[in-house]
């Protein structure tokens, strides 16, 4: 059954195809994103600076690849809570590797390897034994975060030179600004994250199993490869992400991101992911991730709010970008 | 027992592709199939017979891996095989249309028809090539949407036919098909059919499940009929008639259908005031504004084709959807449906045709989706007495015959059939003055439809007001009063159900004017 | 908030940007109230920011501050780790920095001008050194041994190791001093008043709670009472921080000894902003005045309390 | 024996009854419940106690997951209600007498209805999806307790205020007899009227529930409201505990616990079915376990290794999957191999 030359039909509706609905809560995290620089710049003098958007690049280049694994697990209609606790573990282990000598190729892989290894198993627990994904990344979490006050208590510096290097390093751009490789290296997992998620079989199948798991099933999708696929990914993403953040803060530490998963969910969830699974882009998560940032750097170029108005001022914020956004993207129907 | 036709002798000229032999699936409580036989050939199209509940779909799940067999063996091309899950079976050439539709109504169109299998190129999916494969699916069967248009947005009959679409794809040598018919019009059956049989010529084995008679009589070459679980026989379509058919599925002689009594058009008392009067009624995008006039103890049939706007009006009357304009009053009070609440106040009931979205609460038992409604328009804090209850549950499931009579049966381990009888009891219990019903036979087996048909015919005789919608034109005329037909979201006609509106009468007032599946007003 | 733009208008007036850990005790509001009034009454223009205890948003805001070129930064980092990337960009600014309350392990000393606060290690070692003075006295129930328990501060969090560091080393002067248990109590009553409650029931015979924290302390008080036992006599207390609370429990009695950390650190660090910004030089590590506290010195001290 | 096994609650039951079990060794005077000053008192009465708050929290949240939502709120909405309370306690020139106490108590629930009133539209009127919509007060809301405080921790001495959390009456603790009221009541209104169905219904499929005439929106507002009074309660407790609001800590990652009750517990996050019962049992199981960690010297080090480790085994244990595996490695049942899930 191939399909043969094409008919006048399908040609027109190809041309009728305009962009489905979809795009639309991405569409509206990005207006918003540039709506709310707009009104920064306005207020704060510097705000309009292009270093400004580049350091919300800097600083969250750890979250946007979080982000993009917290993404596949999300849109597979399932929750990673673990990736916070794998942060901080991937952390203690650079650093403490570090510390021990190690070179700096056998740390990454070292700990590339721990949280590939972690996510896989609670994929594996998730699908084959049927443990709702809330539960096992809790354990997932609580187990990372143990594992870290094993090799540490207490916080460990990383003086290796060559991740000193790479984390002080800068990659300049023109006209004088900067950003950090940690950014490349986010882009980079951002593009092959979209490339994945939107034009592979891989990626469509995480949408169909997020859509109805047991219609894919029954389509003869395999859902377990995807099942335990997306917590493997996040948990890749998830020790890459720590490695970055190790970079960021150049140590190990068992409190390190804690409370992480919260930022990364709600950097989804605003970029337009349904948390329910089956509707979202990759895209939208880079706008929550820039919309979270926004929201801080807003905050401290405020520079007024005593601790309690800072809490406040997040959680109204927040508000708003969901609230507008769900007004803009009401079903007109 | 006595067999009013006999098995033909099995000597099959070719080896079948697939065998099943002594297969048994039993769940908690029900023994779905008890060592089962079937045979299906190459270039056949076979049909699976039996009432709700028989284990037609069991039987298809056990053979594509859905469900573990407890006992027997299945062969396909000769070797044995046990699949474990759909795609096992997937890969060795069966391709199946399950009868819930199953497809991910959150991607589009072409993703569901083509998913697991996407044209790639350069190791990405190639989206033009895919638009372009789905169309082409889709104009085969005849359907002018937009691949690349969002699933959801597509009433469930275009889903059912892209669900088929997607099956057609495959290059299966074994076509399953269950109930791929229920939600389709004439004209969309007429173009699966020749699908199908082209499909036959080319050596494809079709295992085909319908509740329509005529259908299995027009399409199939052999069949197989269930009834509780157990094999009744395999029959050469040709050697036996409806009747007979119909007996070895139900097991004993079924109440004649044409015993309905034709209904006098000219009754309705013009003086009165109209139990439900519509004017003007309308909704942007999805229907023109409709008129609309409903007496007591009348049945209005809606007939039209796919997409011609009935599950539209039938929702903006009991306030599912929201109006844009026009006014309803109930019984001369002038009334404005914003929530189904408002309508079910004024006595007005509504029996979804997408039964799995809009219709089971699956996770509750049997007892509790009958009276959810009842319950719901008590209010929470008025429980219904245990005895009530009882009472109300064991009655209905008496009355319509729901199997397994068990009240705590879980809604979603319920044959298809059943589930619609429960839907519909959910209603009657709410002892409605109007009652919409859109599709309420889909997927009902020919001795409840039966059932169901008569049931209307009474509750009309009793005074209850029902809105009949059907895709089977039959259906419509043998139980209206009235006949609404519609077009293009737009109501084309409006007459008393006397002998000069026939099926053909309708269909070729549809004709009229054009394609009519084609046309949209405001595309 | 203030929406007057940054302006810089009169080229003397210093603009500092605080980056403080959190909000996530008493101590510490008391810290930041401190540096808000005293910038106030020193004329310095604030631009505070709450890290809620993370690293990275402490990062992040150091960072908007050399973007916004304040003319001094001070933080209290919430770890000690992992500043030298940050540092060095403010450093490469120009802007002279400030460490308050905790400090930074950095090989690299030039990355900031100062330090001030309180050194957590004394603090452990003066509550020990109390315990070892008091000698048998602190063998509330005379079985020749004193069996401590320790309500320790947030697994891993400085103030927690440190105290637990110097209380170790103090303790080893009188060998019948033992700790018999440790847990965390998170730096909360609630915390401390939970794992007293366990101790009191897995442990038999404690002499003495040491507990990282005056809130600790006072939810041990709280369970110590609910056992049917009086703390400070049929246990004692020993505790850090003085807040105001601690102080009046000390006062009643309820505890025993509290060793002073304090967190009114805003007029001495106003003082070394303005010195840093001016050019001269300032001592690299500079100790907060603190005391510490019996039951007689709560007394006469509590009225002066201010937080 | 089989059906005992079969039973949902059997193996949350079981890892409770095993963990007493192991404290009772390591700590033989473990299971010695006696009366002293007039009331009970022990480890088991300890646990009950402590268990109050995030039993009551659990509650809320088990309808709460019952309608497919998730309230992430409820710490703050604690920490704002002890706050509200000690606060006008604290403020008021007779802090023990009863009028005040009441007044701070109808203040205190007063405040958390409104914020469950507001969870609650933010989630059925505007429709954003629960973790978010519950995200913004979680965030906001320490912030509005500590603006309450001022940021102090604010300590009152009110008897009657300390009664709510660590009171006796009549030699039982009175957290324990409030827990044990909200959660009859809860039973009740679930299951001696209408609204536990109403509620599932909602839950499974809310699109066929508001054919079906259920007031969905109603009950998915309804629920949140209740999901912050039970958090309120839950606040006063703990405040009362201690007798003082800590703003920043009362309630810290309560709704993690509140959440793994209720999923321990065997109502699925997935919405529909909830068992109460199995809510009690899952904040019971939550409290032996933070108890049993300092009672048999776990170093704090490892506390949480061991949480993750008895967390995964209970889990594992309910899975009817996992032990379908455990026993035997016969081929699977005539078992749906995925659940269906509406659309
Ligand atoms: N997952 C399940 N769990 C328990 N019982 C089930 C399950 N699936 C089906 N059954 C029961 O098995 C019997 C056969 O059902 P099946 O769906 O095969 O009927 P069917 O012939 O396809 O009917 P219909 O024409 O209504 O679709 C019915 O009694 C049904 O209630
Ligand atoms: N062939 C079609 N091509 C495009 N759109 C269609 C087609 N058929 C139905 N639709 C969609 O159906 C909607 C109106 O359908 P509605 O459900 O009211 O019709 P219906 O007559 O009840 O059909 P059904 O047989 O599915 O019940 C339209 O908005 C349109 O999007
Ligand atoms: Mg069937
Ligand atoms: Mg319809």
């Amino acid at each position: 059954m191939s399909a043969p030359a094409l008919s006048p039909a399908v040609t027109a509706r190809i041309r009728r195809y305009s962009p489905p609905r979809r795009y639309l809560p991405v569409t509206a995290a990005v207006a918003l994103l540039i709506g709310i620089f707009g009104a920064g710049s306005l207020r704060y003098q510097g705000f309009a600076d292009p270093q400004v958007i580049l350091n919300l690049f800097v600083d969250n280049a750890f979250l946007l690849v979080l982000g993009v694994g917290m993404t596949f697990v999300i849109l597979a209609g399932g929750i990673d809570l673990s990736v916070g606790s794998v942060v901080a573990l991937s952390t203690m282990i650079a650093a403490s590797t570090l510390e021990a000598g190690w070179p700096v190729a056998a740390t990454v892989i070292a700990v590339l390897v721990a949280g590939t290894l972690l996510g896989t198993l609670m994929g594996l627990v998730i699908h084959y034994f049927d443990v709702q994904p809330f539960i096992a990344t809790l354990a997932g979490m609580f187990l990372a975060r143990g594992l870290c006050y094993l090799i540490s208590v207490e916080s460990i510096p990383i003086r290796d030179p060559g991740l000193t290097r790479f984390a002080q390093g800068t990659v300049p751009l023109p006209g004088g600004y900067h950003v950090t490789p940690s950014v490349v290296v986010a882009l980079v997992v951002f593009a092959i994250g979209a490339w994945v998620l939107h034009l592979t079989r891989f990626g469509r199948t995480v949408y169909a199993v997020g859509g109805s798991e047991s219609s894919a099933h029954l389509m003869g999708l395999r859902v377990a490869l995807v099942k335990v696929g997306v917590y493997t990914i996040s948990g890749l993403c998830s020790a890459l992400a720590g490695l970055l953040f190790a970079a960021y803060t150049l140590s190990g530490y068992s409190l390190h991101a804690v409370g992480m998963e919260l930022d990364a969910i709600a950097a989804v969830v605003i970029g337009g992911t349904l948390l329910t699974g089956g509707r979202g882009l990759v895209l939208g998560t880079m706008a929550g991730v820039l919309l979270l940032g926004t929201i801080q750097t807003f905050i401290s170029f405020d520079g007024t709010l005593s601790s309690w108005w800072t809490k406040i001022s997040i959680g109204v914020l927040l508000l708003i970008f969901v609230v507008i956004q769900r007004l803009l993207t009401r079903r007109q129907t | 027992m006595t067999q009013a036709i006999t098995p033909a002798p099995s000597t099959a000229l070719t080896p079948p592709v697939v065998e099943m032999r002594g297969i048994s699936i039993g769940f908690p409580g029900v023994k779905a199939l008890q060592q089962v036989d079937f045979r299906l050939l190459p270039g056949e199209i076979h049909a699976l017979m039996g009432e709700n509940g028989a284990g037609k779909s069991t039987l298809i799940k056990a053979l594509t891996g859905v469900y573990a067999i407890d006992e027997g063996t299945v062969a396909v091309a000769g070797a044995e095989h046990l699949f474990g899950s759909p795609a096992d079976s997937q890969a060795a050439g069966i391709s199946t249309v399950y009868q819930e539709v199953n497809l991910c109504t959150n991607l589009t169109v072409a993703e569901n028809m083509l998913l697991g299998r996407e044209p790639r190129r350069f190791g990405r999916i190639d989206g033009l090539a895919m638009k372009a494969r789905a169309g082409s699916i889709l104009d085969r069967l005849g359907l002018a949407i937009d691949p690349g248009s969002t699933l959801a947005d597509h009433p469930i009959a275009i889903q059912q036919l892209v669900a088929i679409g997607r099956a057609l794809d495959l290059d299966a040598r074994v076509l399953i098909l269950d109930e791929p018919t229920s939600s389709l019009d004439a004209d969309e059956v007429a173009k699966l059919f020749a699908v199908m049989r082209t499909l036959r010529g080319q050596g494809v084995a079709i295992l085909f499940v319908s509740h329509f008679l005529d259908q299995v009589f027009e399409i199939s070459d052999r069949m197989t009929v269930l009834r509780n679980g157990k094999l009744v026989g395999e029959y050469p379509t040709g050697s036996v008639s409806q009747l007979e058919l119909v007996e070895a599925m139900i097991g004993r002689e079924l109440e004649t259908l044409d015993k309905l009594e034709q209904h006098a058009a000219a009754d309705v008392p013009q003086d009165r005031v109209p139990l439900v009067k519509v004017l003007g009624l309308s909704r942007r995008g999805s229907l023109q504004a409709v008129d609309l006039e409903i007496y007591d103890g009348q049945v209005i049939g809606i007939a039209g084709l796919l997409g011609s706007g009935r599950t539209e009006l039938a929702r903006l009357l009991f306030g599912a959807d929201t109006a844009d304009t026009g006014s309803i009053d109930v019984r001369g009070t002038r009334r404005r449906f914003r929530t189904p609440r408002n309508a079910i106040g004024a006595r007005i009931a509504f029996s979804s045709e997408d039964r799995r979205a809009e219709g089971v609460v699956e996770d509750l038992t049997v007892a509790d989706n009958l009276l959810l409604t009842l319950q719901a328009s008590r209010g929470w804090l008025r429980p219904i007495p245990v005895r009530t209850r009882e009472r109300l549950v064991a009655e209905y499931i008496k009355a319509l015959d729901i199997r397994p009579p068990d009240p705590a049966a879980l809604m979603r381990n319920l044959s298809g059939g059943n589930q619609q009888k429960v839907l519909l009891a959910r209603w009657l219990i709410t002892e409605p003055e109007l009652l919409i019903l859109d599709e309420p036979t889909r997927g009902i087996d020919i001795g409840a439809k039966t059932q169901i048909q008569q049931l209307v015919a009474k509750l009309a005789a009793d005074g209850l007001s029902v809105v009949f919608i059907s895709a089977e034109l039959e259906e419509v005329l043998r139980l209206s009063h009235r006949v609404l037909v519609m077009r293009d979201r737009a109501k084309i006609a409006d007459r008393p159900n006397d002998d000069t509106v026939t099926v053909a009468a309708i269909l070729e007032l549809i004709a009229a004017g054009g394609p009519a599946a084609e046309g949209n007003p405001d595309a | 908030g203030d929406d007057k733009p940054e302006s810089k208008a009169a080229s003397d007036s210093i603009t500092m940007g605080f980056a403080q850990v959190g909000a996530e005790s008493g101590w510490r509001t008391a810290n930041t109230k401190s540096v808000q009034e005293a910038a106030k009454t020193a004329g310095i223009e604030l631009k505070f920011s709450d890290a809620q205890q993370k690293q990275e948003n402490q990062i992040k805001s150091i960072r908007s501050f050399i973007q916004q070129k304040v003319d001094v930064i001070a933080f209290s980092p919430v770890v000690e780790t992992g500043w030298d990337t940050v540092l060095m960009e403010a450093k490469r600014a120009n802007i002279p920095v400030i460490l308050t309350d905790r400090a930074v392990d950095s090989k690299d000393t030039t990355l900031y001008k100062s330090f001030l606060g309180s050194d957590f290690v004394v603090e452990g070692k003066k509550a020990g050194e109390w315990l070892v003075k008091q000698g048998d006295a602190a063998d509330v129930n005379h079985d020749g041994s004193i069996k401590v328990v320790e309500l320790q501060g947030t697994t891993g969090a400085a103030p927690a190791i440190d105290r637990k560091e110097g209380f170790e080393e103090a303790m080893k002067a009188n060998p019948k001093i033992a700790i018999a248990a440790s847990q965390t109590g998170d730096f909360t009553r609630d915390g401390g008043k939970k794992v007293m409650e366990s101790f009191l029931k897995s442990q038999k015979d404690i002499d003495v709670v040491f507990a990282h924290n005056d809130d600790m302390g006072l939810g041990a008080i709280e369970a110590i009472e609910a056992a049917g036992l009086k703390p400070g006599k049929d246990v004692q207390i020993i505790t850090i921080d003085a807040v105001k609370d601690g102080m009046t429990a000390l006062a009643d009695g309820k505890i025993n000894y509290i060793v002073e950390c304090n967190p009114l650190l805003g007029p001495q660090l106003m003082g070394l902003a303005k010195k840093v910004v001016a050019g001269e030089e300032v001592p690299a590590r500079v100790l907060t005045e603190e005391t510490v506290f019996d039951q007689a010195a709560a007394k006469t001290a509590l009225s002066a309390r201010q937080y | 024996m089989r059906d005992l096994v079969r039973r949902p609650l059997f193996w949350p039951v079981l890892a409770l009854v095993l963990l007493l079990a192991l404290n009772a060794v390591v700590t033989p005077a473990f299971l010695s419940v006696r009366i002293q000053d007039g009331h009970l008192y022990g480890s088991l009465i300890d646990i009950l106690r402590n268990s109050a708050p995030v039993l009551l929290v659990a509650l809320g949240m088990t309808l709460v997951i019952a309608t497919r939502g998730i309230d992430l709120s409820v710490g703050a909405v604690a920490a704002i209600a002890g706050a509200a309370a000690c606060v006008h306690i604290a403020g008021s020139p007779q802090q023990a007498a009863t009028s005040t106490l009441l007044t701070a108590v109808a203040i205190a629930v007063g405040v958390c209805l409104l914020l469950g009133l507001w969870n609650g539209f933010l989630v059925s009127v505007i429709g954003i999806q629960p973790i978010i919509a519950t995200l913004v007060l979680m965030t906001a809301g320490r912030g509005l307790a500590m603006l309450i405080t001022d940021g102090q921790i604010t300590t009152v001495v009110s008897p009657g205020f300390k009664v709510i959390g660590a009171g006796f009456v009549a030699t039982l603790p009175v957290a324990i007899l409030i827990a044990l009221a909200v959660f009859a009541l809860t039973a009740v209104l679930a299951r001696r009227t209408a609204l536990g169905l109403l509620i599932e219904s909602v839950g499974i499929n809310p699109e066929a529930s508001r054919l079906a005439g259920i007031r969905a929106r109603t009950i998915t507002w309804t629920v949140y409201v209740f999901s912050a009074f039970c958090a309120g309660v839950a606040g006063l407790m703990i405040a009362s505990n201690t007798s003082a609001a800590d703003a920043n800590n009362a309630g810290l990652w309560i709704e993690l616990d509140a959440i793994l009750a209720v999923v321990i517990g065997g109502t699925s996050l997935a919405g529909g079915k909830f068992s109460l019962t199995g809510t009690l049992v899952g904040a019971m199981f939550i409290q032996t376990l933070a108890t049993t960690i300092p009672t048999i010297g776990i170093p704090a080090e490892a506390n949480y290794l061991f949480k993750a480790v008895v967390v995964i085994v209970v889990c594992l244990l309910q899975s009817p999957k996992a032990r379908a595996a455990l026993r035997s490695r016969r081929p699977r049942r005539a078992t749906p191999t995925v659940r269906t899930e509406t659309a």
